[in-house]
C-alpha cells in the first residue's frame, strides 16, 4: 500500500500532474489529424466507449475506496465541503463520456454522409405531455432523493465563530473559486482576481460570436469541431476543474502543497523564493544592480509581455490559425487570438514559475503593477 | 370497453377538474395539447417537439434540474430565514441552533448542499449547450443570458458563504474581497489606483475603494454581514429571476431546442 | 388515424414515477425521523422513569413513617369519631342544607341588583345574615361540623408531604394517570403536534452575566446540559449512572442557596463545553482518558468537537476551571487540587521565567537565594555538584535539573554541559562581592541547638529530613516547605556564614522571606553548630570534571556566531583568554539557562522573564504547540503534561545547534504533581469571567491574604481555621504558636501595628517566637485591614474605652476577678503569677493596650468556643440564686448581689476591672531574663526535664 | 349531452390504439390498463403523500423548541421573606406575578387584567389592583370588585421546592371561577 501512497503523492505535485494533464491532453482531445492518428493509434478513443466508461469508473471508485481507508485521505475527501468535489470528477468524467460517445458515433456516421443521431424526420414530432414533462418530473424527484440522502448523510460544518485575530491555515476561498485561488500563485491579485475573471466571463460570453463554424449545432459530434471543442475542454477540465481539485484536495497550511496521502504538517516548508526577470537579468547576466528608473528596470519585461501579445497573433494567423483568421477577419481574430493567449499565459506562467522560479516578468510593486 | 369508469375517469369528469384544467385528463392529443397550452407553467414548453429533444441522454435535463434546485433553494432559504439573524450577536449562535434544536434544522444542509449542487448542475448544463453547439445561430444571445446566470449562480453561492459568520465564511470571504482590494484603478492596491489621487490625497484608499464597497467596512465585519445577507436574499435572486425569465423565453423564441436540421 | 406522438412507454415510465415518488417519501420520512429522534428524548424517558420509581419509593416511606407518629393516628381516630358523629345526624343538616340553599339563591339575586339599588342590597344583606343566624341550627351540630374540619384539616396538614409526591406521580407515573391524562401522554410527543404540550423538551438555562466570548461579540451563555443531566441538581440520584448523577457538591454549587446557584452560574460557566450542544458530541465531552475515549467512541461515536474552543474540562482537570472568576484570590477554598498545583507552580516559581499577571506584586519573584556573595557561603567544587545535580544533594529541593536533563543526550552534549557548569561557576564566583562575616563569639552547642530548632518554630517554614517522604504532597506539608529542606548544610557552607545568616538574614539577601528571630549570640552559635552537623558525604565525593578549553571555546563561539559573522566572531574568540572565556560564557549561559528568574546575580539586577508569558497558555490553538517529531497524541493537554513532566521531550530527533534547543529545565515532578500544575495551566485561558470588579471589603482581604501566603504565617498559625501544623512539635496546644481565630475582633489595630514591628513577650512560658518580619508600615497595615475585613470589623476601631472606676459593676468585677484568682497563671506589670511557670498566661497590664473590650467580654463568657483547647477558664460568675443565699454578702459582697446576677454587667466590669490594671506593659525582658535562669523545663515531657541543666549553662557562660 | 358522453369513449379508443402501437397486444392490453392504474395510483399517492408531510412540517417549523424568554417557573426565596398582610411587588417587573401573605399562607396572583391583558398596579392604601386601563379593580384576594374585568385575576402555582424556597410555575395556572383555588397547589400553607 505505502509505495501505491507514495506514488500518487507525487503523480499528484502540481508540476508533475499539469504536466501530465497538459500534455496528454490533445490526445484525448485531438486538434488535429497527427494527433488524431496518434489517438487512434494509441486506441485513447476506447474511452468513449461503454468499456472505458465502466473502466474508468470503477477504476476511480476503487482509488477513493481503497484511499478512503488512509487516515489523512480521508481526513481531505470526506471534509464536508469538500465531498462534491469528489462527486464533480465523477460527475465530469460521466458527462464528458456521454456527449464524447454520441459525438463519436455521430462522427461516424456523418462520415458516412448519413445523419447525426440527433435526427428525425422534422413531421414527425412527440408530445411534451405525456413524454417531456413526465420525464422532467420524476428526474426533478429523483434529484430531490440525492439531495435529501447528501443532506441526512452528511452535516453542514460549522467552525469556529468568526475571529478577526485568528487566521485560519490554510484559508480558502469557496470551492468554487480555488481555481483563482490557485492562479494567485502564479498571478498578482490584480491579474488571477480581477482581469482573468473578467476575461473568461467576456471570453465565454463571446464564444458564439467567435465560433464562425455552422457545423454541429444541435447535436453531439467531434470532428468538425475539433477545435473549438478542445480549446474549451482545455479551459474547463485543465485550467478549472482541476486547479479546483488541486486547490481542494492538495492545498494545505500556507498553501503548501500535499498529497492526498501526506499528513498535514504546519511546520512543512517548501523553497519559494522566486526572483523577478529584472533581477535576473541585471544581476545574474549583467551582474550590475538593478537601475533606479522603473521603466529602465522593466524594459525586459515590457518587451517579453507586449511581444507576447504582438508578435504571436499575426504570427499564427500566418500559420496554425490562418483558417480561423480568414473565417473571423482582423477583429474578430484579434479578440479570439487575444483570449486564447490569455488562457494559455497561465501554464506559462507557471512553468516559468517552476523552471527558473520566476516571479514576475514585469514587476513595479510601487504601483502594484506585476505580471 | 364497458363505461365503467375507473376513480381517475370519474374525477377528470368532474366540474372541479375541469375548471382547474380545462382539458379533462389529458389522454387525447388534443387534450395533450392543451393542459401544455393552458398551463401557465407548462407552457414554457411547446407543445411538441422533435423526438431527439426528449431524450435524456441530448439535454440530461440539467437546465431542469438547474431550475428546479433555484427553486428548492428559495424555499429551504425562505424557512431558514426565520431561524437566522444576521448580526455579529447571533448570527454564528443561531447556526449552533440549527443543528441542535431547531425544528427541521436540516432545511441547513438542503440550502448548502442544495447550493453546491446548483452550481456544477449550472456548469453541467453549460457544458452540455456547448457540445451540442446550441450557442451557434439564432442561440448566441440567450448563451451570454446563460453565462450571466452562471456567474450570479457563484455570486449567489458566494454570499450564501459568509452567512454562518464562523472562521470558514470569514476568511473564504477576507480571501475573496482581497481580491477586490487589487481591482485596477479602484482597488486600493491595484494598478493605477495611485494615478487617482491628486496631490498627497488619494482617493482611492482603504476606506473608499471596490473592496470597501463590496464589504461595507475595511474589513469583513458585521456591514459586510449584513451587505451579503440582503444580496443573498433580496438583490441577486431579484436579478437571477428576471435573468431567467429571459433565458426560458428566449429557448422558446430561438426556436425550441436546438437540433440537427 | 392519428400520427402517434410519442416517445417513451408511458407504462414504464408511470412504474418509473411509482418507484421514485415511493423512494422520495421513504426519504422524506427519514428526513423526519432523522430531526424528530434526538438522543436527549430517551435520556429523558428514562430519567423519568428513575424519577417514578424514586418518588415512588419516597411516598411509600412517607406513608409507613406518618402512620406511625402518634398525632397522626389521634387525628385519624378522631376523624373517624366525628365524621360518624356528624353522619348520625345526616338527615337534620340535609334539610337545613336545603334551607339554606334557597336563602343563598335570594342572597345572591339581590347581590346581582346591588349596583341599582345599594340600599336594597343591605338590607337583603342584613335579612340574609338575620336568616342564616336563624337557620343555623342546633349549635352542637355546627360543632360536629367543626370537629370534623379540624381533624381534616390536621390530617391533610400531616399528610401534606404524601400529596406532594402523590401529585408529582400523577404528573409523571403513566401508572396512577387519570385516563384522560394517559391518552394525553400517548399523543403529547408525537412528530409534528409535539410543540403543543411535550412532555420531553429541552430544557435552557439562560445566564446574562456570564458569557461565551465570540470574538468580536460576547453572547450570553445558554446551557442546555439540564436537558440531559436531569438529576444534576436533585438529592437522591448520587448513585444513579451518568448523565442522571447529582451533583456531587450540592452546597457549593447549583442549589439555590449555595453561592453558585445554577440559575445564575449554569453548567459551562465552571465545566466549559459546548453549552448550546444538545448530544453527546456536539456538547464537547472531553475524556479523562484515553480507556474512556475508546469506551465513548464506540458507546457514543464520540470525537472531539474540532471546532469548539473551549471543550469541557476533563474530569480531573475540572478546577481550572475556579480560576477564571477566583483569579486574584490566593487560595480558592474548595479546589484542593487547584491550590496544589498553585503552590507548586509558586514552590517552582514557574513565574519567574513565565510572567502571570496574578502574581504580580503578590509574590516574591526571585524565589532562589541571592547568590551576590556567593563566595562567602560556599566552595566552587560544592557549587559545580549542586548545579549539576541538585536533587544529589537534597532529594526535594525546588532547584530544577538544568543538565542531563535529556536522555538522548551524546558524550559532546555531556562533555559541552560540564564546561557550561564550569563557566557558571566561574562567573559567579568571579562576580561574588565580598560579603564581610562577623566572627562567631563563641562556638555553638549542636544538642542546645537541636532542642532550639524544634522549639523556636523553624520548622514552621523549614524540614530536616535526610530521606525523601515518598508521600504526595499536601498544603500542610508545602506549607513546611516554605524554607528549604536544611538537611546537608555541613557539606554546603561554614558555621559561621550560617551564625552570621540566621543573626540578620536581610544582610545577606535583602529580598529573602526568612524572618529575623531576634537571637541571641548565644542560640545562633548553637544553631548554627546543630544545623552544620548534617553532611553529604557521598555528594562530596562525586568527581568534577576539569575545565576544557577546546569546549569552552566552542561555546564561546556558538554565541559569538549569533550575533556576529563568522570573522568577527573568529577574531573576539582570539583575543580572548581562557578567564575571560570562562566568564564570557558564564553570562551568556546564565542568561541562556534564565538562572536570573530565580536568583539575584550580580550584572544580572534587571533582567527579564526569559519564557513565554503563560497568560493565556490555555486557551493556546493546538497548532501553535510544537508536537517536533513525537509520537505524543495531538492534544493540548498530552502536551502541557509532556511539558511539565519532560520539558525538553520535543527536542526528540530534531538537529539544532545547541543553543537553539529547549532549555525549560527538568523539576522532576511527580505523575501527581505534574496533574495539578497541568490544571494550572488550564485554567491560565483567555476566558476572564469576573465581570464586576471585587468589592472593596473582599480586595483587602484578598490583599492580606497573599500577605500572608507568602510569608507563611500559616506555617505556624491557624488562620481561616487552616495552618498551624507546627502545633503537633509541642507536647501541649498552649505551647505552640496562637491560632488567629477572631484576631480582628480581638485586638487593637494600633497595638497589633506595634506588635508587628516589635513584637513582645505575649505567652510568658512559650519558647517559639514570633519572628520580626520587616515588611514595613504599609504591609502590615494592609494584613491588619484584612484581620479587621475578615472577621467583619469594617468600621475603624476607636480606642476610646475608659473603665468607670468605682461603679458598682467595676467593684462588682473586681470581686470576681479576686474570686477567680487571676493572679494565679498571669502576670501584672512585672509581678510574677503565684502558680509554676507552666501555667503562666499574658501580662494583664497589656490587655488595655492590646485587646478590644467587646472581645474581652466574649472571651470571658465562653474562652473554649474562642480557643478551643486554651487552660483560661471561664470565670466563676455566681448565679441570682446563689447571690440570694443568707450569707451572699458575706461571700460575694454587696456590690455583686445588687447586680443581681446580670451576667453581662458582671463581666463587663470584670473586664472594666481588668482594664484599670496597672503595670508594665512590654516585660519580655523580665520574663526573658526569668527563662535564662530557670529554663523551660516543663515544655519537654517529662521524661526529658533534664536533658541539660543549669551546669551547662554555667559553664557555658563560663567559657566566653 | 350524449354527444359529450360519446367523445370521452372515442376518445379512450384512440389512445388504445396509441398504447398498443408502441408494441403491446391487445390481449396484454387489460393486464397493461390495470397495472396503468395501479402504479399511477400508487406514485401519485405517495407524492401527494410526501408533499403533504412537507408542508405539515413546515407549519412545525413555526413553533419553536426553545424559548429565549425568561422561565415559566423560578424560585423566590424562602416564605419567611414574605410578610403577612403584604402585597409582595418585587416580582411584578420580572416575572410578573404579586406574591401575597396572608395569616394562613402566600399566593401568587398572576399581573395580568382580565380584561384586556394590561397591567394593575398595587394601591396600598386603598388597598386594592386598580388597571390604568379601563380601571377595573381587583381586591387583595385577586377577586374583582369593579370596572368592567370579567372574572377575577388568575393565581400561579405556588409549592415549596425541594431546597426550602417557594417556587412558582406560571404555567399552570387556577381560575377562581372554576373553582380551583382551592387547589392545594394553589395556595402555600405555611
Amino acid at each position: 500500500m505505502e509505495p501505491f501512497k507514495n506514488f500518487i503523492d507525487v503523480l499528484t505535485q502540481p508540476t508533475l500532474m499539469l504536466t501530465l494533464a497538459m500534455f496528454t491532453f490533445p490526445f484525448f482531445f485531438p486538434m488535429n489529424d497527427w494527433f488524431d492518428k496518434w489517438n487512434r493509434r494509441l486506441r485513447l478513443n476506447l474511452l468513449w466507449t461503454k468499456a472505458g466508461l465502466i473502466a474508468v469508473i470503477i477504476g476511480l471508485t476503487l482509488f477513493f475506496v481503497v484511499g478512503v481507508q488512509d487516515a489523512e485521505f480521508r481526513l481531505i475527501m470526506l471534509k464536508p465541503d469538500n465531498v462534491p468535489i469528489v462527486g464533480l470528477i465523477f460527475l465530469v468524467y460521466f458527462f464528458m463520456w456521454v456527449s464524447m460517445k454520441q459525438a463519436s458515433d455521430n462522427d461516424k456516421l456523418l462520415s458516412t454522409g448519413e445523419k447525426p443521431n440527433e435526427y428525425h424526420d422534422p413531421d414527425e414530432k412527440v408530445l411534451v405531455w405525456p413524454d417531456l414533462v413526465y420525464v422532467e418530473f420524476i428526474s426533478l424527484i429523483l434529484c430531490m432523493c440525492l439531495l435529501l440522502v447528501w443532506s441526512i448523510g452528511l452535516d453542514a460544518p460549522l467552525e469556529e465563530p468568526a475571529n478577526p485575530a485568528a487566521t485560519p491555515n490554510p484559508s480558502k476561498a469557496p470551492w468554487y473559486f480555488l481555481g483563482l485561488q490557485e492562479m494567485l500563485v502564479y498571478f498578482d491579485p490584480w491579474l488571477a482576481g480581477v482581469v482573468f475573471p473578467t476575461i473568461i466571463i467576456f471570453g465565454l460570453m463571446a464564444i458564439p460570436y467567435l465560433d464562425k463554424n455552422p457545423e454541429g449545432s444541435g447535436y453531439y459530434q467531434f470532428k468538425n469541431r475539433r477545435l473549438a471543442i478542445s480549446i474549451y475542454m482545455f479551459g474547463w477540465i485543465i485550467l478549472w476543474v482541476l486547479l479546483i481539485i488541486i486547490g481542494t484536495f492538495l492545498r494545505g497550511p500556507n498553501w503548501n502543497f500535499f498529497g492526498p496521502f501526506e499528513y498535514w504538517d504546519i511546520h512543512k516548508l517548501e523553497p519559494l523564493t522566486n526572483i523577478n526577470l529584472s533581477e535576473i537579468i541585471y544581476i545574474k547576466l549583467f551582474n550590475t544592480g538593478l537601475p533606479s528608473n522603473i521603466l529602465v528596470r522593466e524594459i525586459f519585461g515590457f518587451i517579453v509581455v507586449f511581444g507576447y501579445f504582438l508578435v504571436f497573433p499575426p504570427l499564427l494567423a500566418k500559420t496554425v490559425l490562418k483558417r480561423i483568421y480568414l473565417q473571423l477577419g482582423n477583429f474578430g481574430y484579434g479578440v479570439f487570438v487575444f483570449l486564447l493567449l490569455c488562457m494559455l499565459s497561465l501554464p506559462i506562467k507557471m512553468y516559468l514559475r517552476w523552471i527558473f522560479n520566476l516571479k514576475y516578468l514585469i514587476a513595479i510593486p510601487e504601483y502594484f503593477f506585476n505580471i | 370497453m364497458s363505461d365503467k369508469k375507473n376513480i381517475f375517469e370519474r374525477f377528470g369528469e368532474s366540474q372541479v377538474w375541469k375548471s382547474i384544467f380545462r382539458s379533462g385528463v389529458p389522454r387525447t392529443r388534443r387534450q395533450r395539447m392543451m393542459s401544455v397550452l393552458n398551463s401557465v407553467f407548462l407552457h414554457l414548453h411547446p407543445v411538441r417537439l422533435p423526438r431527439h429533444a426528449v431524450k435524456l441522454k441530448f439535454t440530461w435535463c440539467m437546465g431542469g434540474l438547474t431550475f428546479f434546485l433555484f427553486l428548492v433553494l428559495t424555499i429551504s432559504g425562505i424557512l431558514l430565514m426565520f431561524y437566522y439573524r444576521p448580526t455579529a450577536e447571533y448570527a454564528y449562535t443561531d447556526m449552533i441552533d440549527l443543528g441542535e434544536q431547531v425544528p427541521l434544522g436540516i432545511m441547513r444542509e438542503i440550502h448548502r448542499w442544495g447550493a453546491h449542487a446548483m452550481v456544477i448542475t449550472t456548469w453541467l448544463h453549460m457544458f452540455r449547450v456547448f457540445m451540442t453547439g446550441s450557442y451557434k445561430p439564432p442561440r448566441e444571445f440567450n448563451w451570454s443570458i446563460g453565462v450571466l446566470l452562471l456567474v450570479l449562480t457563484l455570486l449567489l453561492s458566494f454570499t450564501g458563504y459568509l452567512l454562518p459568520w464562523d472562521q470558514l465564511a470569514m476568511w473564504a470571504i477576507t480571501v475573496g474581497g482581497n481580491m477586490a482590494r487589487a481591482t485596477p484603478f479602484v482597488g486600493h492596491e491595484g494598478p493605477g489606483a495611485a494615478l487617482l489621487s491628486i496631490g498627497d490625497i488619494n482617493f482611492i484608499n482603504m476606506g473608499a475603494d471596490a473592496k470597501f464597497a463590496l464589504l461595507g467596512g475595511r474589513f469583513v465585519g458585521e456591514a459586510a454581514l449584513l451587505r451579503f445577507y440582503v444580496l443573498h436574499c433580496i438583490g441577486l435572486p431579484f436579478v437571477v429571476m428576471i435573468l431567467m425569465a429571459v433565458h426560458f423565453w428566449r429557448v422558446r423564441k430561438d426556436g425550441g431546442i436546438s437540433g440537427p436540421t | 388515424m392519428e400520427r402517434q406522438e410519442r416517445h417513451y412507454n408511458i407504462l414504464s415510465l408511470n412504474k418509473l414515477f411509482g418507484i421514485s415518488s415511493i423512494f422520495f417519501l421513504v426519504l422524506l420520512i427519514w428526513t423526519f425521523a432523522d430531526d424528530y429522534d434526538r438522543t436527549w428524548k430517551d435520556y429523558q424517558r428514562e430519567f423519568r422513569r428513575m424519577d417514578t420509581e424514586l418518588t415512588a419509593e419516597l411516598r411509600t416511606a412517607e406513608q409507613a413513617r406518618v402512620a406511625e407518629t402518634a398525632d397522626y393516628k389521634e387525628a385519624s381516630d378522631k376523624l373517624a369519631k366525628a365524621t360518624a358523629a356528624l353522619e348520625s345526624q345526616a338527615e337534620d343538616l340535609k334539610v337545613l342544607e336545603e334551607q339554606r340553599k334557597k336563602i343563598d339563591a335570594e342572597y345572591y339575586k339581590v347581590q346581582q341588583e346591588q349596583a341599582f339599588a345599594k340600599s336594597l342590597y343591605d338590607v337583603a344583606k342584613y335579612e340574609y345574615e338575620a336568616a342564616v343566624s336563624h337557620y343555623d341550627g342546633p349549635a352542637e351540630k355546627q360543632k360536629r361540623e367543626m370537629e370534623v374540619d379540624e381533624a381534616k384539616k390536621t390530617v391533610s396538614a400531616l399528610e401534606r408531604q404524601i400529596e406532594v409526591y402523590s401529585r408529582k406521580l400523577t404528573t409523571i407515573d403513566i401508572g396512577s394517570m387519570t385516563i384522560g391524562n394517559r391518552m394525553a401522554n400517548a399523543v403529547r410527543d408525537l412528530p409534528v403536534i409535539d410543540f403543543m404540550n411535550p412532555y420531553l423538551k429541552i430544557d435552557q438555562i439562560i445566564i446574562p452575566d456570564i458569557t461565551d466570548d465570540m470574538n468580536i461579540v460576547q453572547m450570553p451563555k445558554v446551557d442546555r446540559c439540564t436537558t440531559c443531566h436531569l438529576g444534576i441538581d436533585k438529592p437522591g440520584f448520587e448513585d444513579a449512572p451518568q448523565p442522571y448523577t447529582t451533583h456531587p457538591n450540592l452546597d457549593l454549587f447549583l442549589a439555590s442557596a449555595s453561592s453558585h446557584p445554577m440559575e445564575d452560574f449554569g453548567c459551562t460557566s465552571c465545566h466549559a463545553g459546548r453549552g448550546r450542544g444538545t448530544d453527546f458530541v456536539t456538547a464537547a465531552h472531553t475524556p479523562s482518558s484515553h480507556e474512556q475515549e475508546e469506551e465513548w467512541v464506540e458507546k457514543y461515536h464520540w470525537h472531539e468537537m474540532h471546532h469548539w474552543e473551549t471543550p469541557m474540562y476533563p474530569t480531573q482537570y475540572t478546577e481550572a476551571g475556579c480560576l477564571k472568576c477566583h483569579s486574584s484570590e490566593p487560595f480558592i477554598p474548595g479546589a484542593d487540587d487547584l491550590n496544589i498545583g498553585l503552590t507548586l507552580f509558586e514552590k517552582a516559581s514557574c513565574n519567574g521565567c513565565h510572567l502571570v499577571e496574578r502574581y504580580e506584586g503578590k509574590l516574591v519573584q526571585r524565589a532562589g537565594p541571592n547568590l551576590s556573595h556567593l563566595a562567602s557561603k560556599t566552595t566552587r567544587e560544592w557549587a559545580y555538584r549542586w548545579i549539576d545535580a541538585p536533587r544529589d544533594f537534597r532529594q526535594n529541593t525546588w532547584m530544577p535539573h538544568f543538565f542531563d536533563a535529556v536522555e538522548w543526550d551524546d558524550e559532546e552534549d555531556q562533555a559541552r554541559a560540564d564546561q557550561e557548569i564550569h563557566a557558571i561557576v566561574d562567573y559567579l564566583f568571579d562576580k561574588s562581592a565580598g560579603f564581610d562575616l562577623e566572627a562567631m563569639p563563641r562556638l555553638g552547642n549542636a544538642e542546645r541547638g537541636e532542642y532550639l530548632f524544634n522549639n523556636l518554630g523553624c520548622e514552621g517554614c523549614h524540614k530536616l529530613e535526610l530521606e525523601l517522604e515518598q508521600t504526595p504532597y499536601t498544603l500542610a506539608s508545602l506549607r513546611q516547605e516554605h524554607g528549604p529542606n536544611l538537611t546537608g548544610l555541613g557539606s554546603k557552607t561554614t558555621q559561621e556564614w550560617l551564625f552570621n545568616w540566621l543573626k540578620d538574614p536581610k544582610k545577606y539577601h535583602p529580598e529573602t522571606r526568612m524572618p529575623d528571630l531576634r537571637l541571641s549570640d548565644v542560640e545562633a552559635a548553637d544553631l548554627a553548630s546543630y544545623l552544620h552537623s548534617f553532611s553529604n558525604d557521598p555528594f562530596m565525593a562525586s568527581s568534577v570534571p576539569s575545565v576544557d578549553e577546546g569546549v569552552q571555546l566552542d561555546i564561546a563561539f556558538q554565541f559569538l556566531i549569533k550575533t556576529n559573522s563568522d570573522k568577527v566572531a573568529k577574531e573576539t574568540l582570539t583575543s580572548m583568554d581562557l578567564a575571560e572565556m570562562l566568564d564570557y560564557n558564564g553570562e551568556k549561559l546564565l542568561q541562556h539557562y534564565g538562572c536570573t528568574g530565580c536568583h539575584l546575580i550580580p550584572g544580572f539586577e534587571n533582567a527579564k522573564r526569559i519564557g513565554v508569558a503563560l497568560d493565556g497558555e490555555g486557551s493556546k490553538p493546538l497548532n501553535k504547540l510544537d508536537f517536533g517529531y513525537t509520537s505524543i497524541p495531538h492534544t493540548k493537554i498530552d502536551w502541557f503534561t509532556h511539558k511539565v513532566k519532560d520539558p525538553r521531550v520535543f527536542d526528540l530527533n530534531k538537529v539544532t545547534g545547541p543553543y537553539d534547543r529547549l532549555k525549560m529545565p527538568d523539576f522532576g515532578f511527580t505523575d501527581g504533581e505534574v496533574e495539578k500544575i497541568v490544571t494550572v495551566i488550564m485554567a491560565l485561558n483567555n476566558d476572564d469571567g469576573r465581570e464586576k470588579p471585587v468589592s472593596a471589603s473582599r480586595s483587602f482581604v484578598e490583599e492580606g491574604q497573599w500577605i500572608i501566603k507568602d510569608n507563611n504565617c500559616m506555617g505556624c498559625h491557624l488562620i481561616e481555621d487552616r495552618g498551624g501544623d507546627i502545633v503537633v512539635n509541642f507536647t501541649a496546644p498552649e505551647y505552640a504558636p496562637p491560632n488567629l481565630n477572631t484576631e480582628g475582633e480581638k485586638v487593637q489595630p494600633h497595638w497589633l501595628l506595634d506588635f508587628f514591628e516589635k513584637p513582645i513577650t505575649i505567652r510568658p512560658n512559650i519558647l517559639v517566637r514570633m519572628p520580626s518580619f520587616h515588611l514595613g508600615e504599609e504591609k502590615w497595615n494592609s494584613l491588619i485591614k484584612y484581620f479587621q475585613y475578615y472577621d467583619g470589623q469594617t468600621t475603624p476601631y476607636e480606642g476610646d474605652f475608659s473603665p468607670r472606676e468605682n461603679s458598682i459593676a467595676f467593684r462588682a468585677g473586681e470581686k470576681i476577678h479576686e474570686m477567680g484568682a487571676c493572679n494565679n497563671c498571669h502576670y501584672y506589670g512585672t509581678t510574677e503569677p503565684l502558680q509554676e511557670p507552666q501555667t503562666w498566661a499574658p501580662n494583664l497590664a497589656l490587655t488595655k493596650e492590646r485587646l478590644r473590650p467587646d472581645w474581652v467580654d466574649a472571651w470571658m463568657n465562653d474562652p473554649q468556643s474562642i480557643m478551643p483547647g486554651t487552660k483560661m477558664p471561664r470565670p466563676y460568675i455566681p448565679t441570682e440564686e446563689e447571690l440570694s443565699t443568707a450569707d451572699a454578702s458575706e461571700v460575694f459582697g454587696t456590690d455583686l448581689m445588687k447586680l443581681a446576677g446580670d451576667e453581662e454587667t458582671m463581666i463587663r466590669g470584670l473586664t472594666d476591672y481588668i482594664y484599670a490594671i496597672p503595670g508594665k506593659i512590654d516585660i519580655s525582658a523580665e520574663i526573658q531574663a526569668f527563662f535564662d535562669e530557670n529554663g523551660y523545663g516543663f515544655l519537654e515531657g517529662e521524661e526529658e526535664t533534664d536533658d541539660w541543666d543549669e551546669e551547662d549553662w554555667e559553664e557555658e557562660e563560663w567559657q566566653d | 349531452m350524449p354527444a359529450e358522453a360519446e367523445q370521452p369513449l372515442q376518445e379512450k379508443k384512440s389512445s388504445q390504439q396509441a398504447t398498443a402501437s408502441v408494441g403491446e397486444g391487445t390481449i396484454k392490453e387489460k393486464v397493461q390498463r390495470r397495472s396503468f392504474i395501479s402504479w399511477l395510483a400508487v406514485a401519485w399517492v405517495a407524492f401527494a403523500a410526501a408533499t403533504g408531510g412537507f408542508f405539515t412540517m413546515i407549519l412545525r417549523i413555526f413553533f419553536p423548541n426553545v424559548l429565549f424568554e425568561p422561565p415559566q417557573s423560578f424560585k423566590i426565596g424562602p416564605p419567611d421573606e414574605y410578610e403577612i398582610g403584604l402585597v409582595d411587588i418585587r416580582w411584578q417587573a420580572k416575572f410578573g406575578t404579586w406574591i401575597i401573605r396572608d395569616s394562613e399562607g402566600i399566593y401568587a396572583l398572576s399581573t395580568v387584567c382580565t380584561h384586556l391583558g394590561c397591567t394593575p398596579n398595587w394601591l396600598e392604601n386603598e388597598s386594592k389592583f386598580k388597571c390604568p386601563c379601563h380601571g377595573s379593580g381587583f381586591r387583595r384576594s385577586g377577586i374583582n370588585f369593579e370596572g368592567p374585568a370579567p372574572r377575577p385575576l388568575e393565581r400561579y402555582r405556588i409549592v415549596m421546592a425541594d431546597d426550602g424556597q417557594i417556587l412558582i410555575d406560571k404555567s399552570k395556572k387556577f381560575q377562581y371561577e372554576k373553582g380551583q383555588w382551592s387547589d392545594p397547589e394553589a395556595f402555600l400553607v405555611v
